[in-house]
């Protein structure tokens, strides 16, 4: 005889994202806009007709909700056959530890922050979503690695960065770690958060865009920024 | 309440395990901060093993919520710590929420280890 | 009889640390400009006749280096009565994981980043330093908080944000964490990386600064920059 | 070698624990992957000790380093792990370098856990 325990979360979550296109949003940095293009590229494939789910995986940082303008203090999340999204539109469904924090600050260790998204994941309920879009927290950390080893064989892992020297340093360490987790599905964007100007050569290029800060918070403002439109090109290759 | 998905994760990781060996039975430990209605799930649960794994035996088993502080050391438990309804419901949801709502009784940090009693875990006896 | 583990690193990080200026560099998100600042805090403090040694705390992306312009598959770390820092003037010391990891990617769990930032400390050859400058990881990790659990009661913590939403949303949460920490040594800076333009009201404010950018790696050039004249500032009020 | 910092560490922890406990032994184990000279150690902690815990007995134990994948779970140690003179420095100052030289022999992640052998450990057995 012999007695061993196990996660109950994992078999679903591999199951429920294995029939779905799953994009990982990372980079090795923070602030080069991860949870920008997260929302963008959701917008945009929501345009193409698919139906998108955002995941806020930046548990101990949510923001993605300031993006699409969802205040967690005043939605309350449902439940049925599972956790529920919420519908922003018919076509965009959203899900973050925020709205059960009612964003008060929330610290959690590595091991606590699998633990949060592994629980979002892993008892969520998926109805129809085509598109999972992950928020990821920045850098390498333990939530990255975990959503890596559950869906990394088939994801797109959309890899975001600046063209600042800090930023390209530890692009590179990056897409060599990802090469080591046999990562192959992978896209590189550089996003011009700082107005440096530079673009890069094998990647989706982002421009410096003055006016998305005044778009924050607004779907309907967001869509008429350059950045969106930058973000169109990138959700017509992901969604040929 | 979200019992549904629970016990369909718990089923699919049966079912998973069966591939493997030969399950004798399951504990399902239930921690207090997930606050799951153990006849919901139960009856949940039974529909979808009956064919799945008709012959593992499952047991149940709640689990009290203990905590320690990270700071000072100190250790209480969840019925030491007065929650609105909302926040039960909150942290039912994603017991990590927990940390928005209670701080060490001590010292007010919220940077604490849950010692027991977060959500669902699963004990396998095979052959 | 009683038996318990202990962690040998603990005793001789708090005393070292006790006795000499800590400052954490901190901040809600990443690439919010505390590296930089970290960096340009430590020059302005050293020029100020202090002896300053600068820990690159954020190991899983250590890149206080590329400023400092120190490349770390180069440098050869030393020992003698402890780790040596590298020192990069007489009054300059810097010490991070990169040079051990010949600058490799090396992802880490929390846990396995507390060991790591534990480790340098605790073995740490600490002559004669005045300041230590520690710059962390992006928002709340599993090192951020055991350094503010090793220092919190006595190091200066300076949060730096951005003027936008997103950052001040984050950084609003981070203040109230810090609170509930009993951390009181705070001082807020409000850089502006994106050139946003605005300013935050009760924090020093640094101005976007388009040619940072040409000045990472030389220190001379650095101290032509106008995010250094105004860090010169923060400096005088951190050594009056 | 660094052995002067880590006795230093070492006997500051001893010190701090005299104020709380009676201390009969204390085991100091001794990880593989931090490669300490024991003879160098063993001189400078007996020399430190000497007049703060005179009557505190030292127990050294070396401790071998077993890793194991978080990706596939395959268990090796460092023996099966094949580092230049340069790698095992860099990792004796900070274990935590090894992640940036070895990875899994099955599946090539540089993301495992270290099981045992990692730094040092303190062991204290008091009254
Ligand atoms: N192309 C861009 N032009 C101007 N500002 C941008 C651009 N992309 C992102 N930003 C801004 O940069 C900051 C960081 O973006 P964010 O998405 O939060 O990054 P991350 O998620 O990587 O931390 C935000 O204030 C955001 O509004
Ligand atoms: N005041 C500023 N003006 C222009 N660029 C800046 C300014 N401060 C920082 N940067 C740039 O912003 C990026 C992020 O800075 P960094 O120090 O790496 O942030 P963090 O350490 O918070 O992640 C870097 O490319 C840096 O060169
Ligand atoms: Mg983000
Ligand atoms: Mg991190
Ligand atoms: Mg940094
Ligand atoms: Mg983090
Ligand atoms: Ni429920
Ligand atoms: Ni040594
Ligand atoms: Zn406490
Ligand atoms: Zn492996």
């Amino acid at each position: 005889m012999k007695i061993y325990e196990k996660d109950p979360r994992i078999s679903r979550i591999k199951r429920e994202l294995s029939d779905r296109r799953v994009i990982l949003v990372t980079g090795a940095k923070g602030g080069v806009g991860k949870t920008v293009i997260s929302a963008l590229l959701g917008l945009a494939l929501s345009e193409r007709g698919k139906k998108v789910l955002l995941v806020d995986a930046d548990v101990t940082d949510p923001n993605l909700h300031v993006i699409i303008g969802v205040d967690p203090e005043k939605v309350k999340p449902g439940e049925a056959k599972g956790i529920e999204p919420l519908t922003l539109t018919d076509r965009i469904g959203y899900i973050g530890l925020a709205p059960y924090t009612m964003n008060r600050p929330t610290p959690l260790r590595g091991p606590e922050a699998v633990d949060a998204v592994r629980e979002l994941l892993g008892a969520l309920d998926y109805n129809g979503y085509e598109y999972i879009i992950i928020d990821t927290p920045p850098g390498l950390d333990d939530v990255l690695m975990d959503l890596i080893h559950l869906t990394g064989d088939h994801a797109l892992v959309i890899v975001v960065s600046t063209p600042s020297r800090m930023s390209q340093d530890s692009t590179r360490r990056f897409m060599a770690l990802l090469k080591d987790l046999n990562v192959e599905n992978v896209v590189n964007v550089v996003n011009d958060v700082i107005g440096i100007g530079r673009s890069g050569r094998d990647s989706f290029n982002v421009p410096h865009d003055a006016l998305l800060e005044e778009a924050l918070g607004s779907i309907k403002r967001l869509k008429n920024t350059e950045a969106y439109n930058a973000i169109v090109r990138l959700a017509e290759a992901v969604d040929p | 309440m979200h019992e549904w998905a629970i016990a369909e994760a718990i089923s699919r990781e049966v079912e998973a395990n069966l591939e493997k060996a030969r399950i004798r039975r399951v504990k399902v430990i239930l921690g207090e901060l997930q606050n799951i209605d153990l006849d919901v799930l139960k009856q949940y649960l039974e529909m979808m093993l009956r064919d799945v794994a008709p012959n593992v035996e499952i047991d149940y088993e709640t689990e009290e919520a203990v905590f320690k502080c990270r700071r000072c050391g100190y250790t209480w438990t969840l019925a030491d710590s007065s929650l609105s309804e909302e926040e039960r419901e909150a942290i039912h949801f994603v017991p990590e929420a927990v940390r928005a709502y209670v701080k060490c009784p001590k010292c007010s940090s919220p940077d604490f280890e849950v010692l027991r009693g977060r959500g669902v875990r699963l004990i396998f006896e095979v052959e």
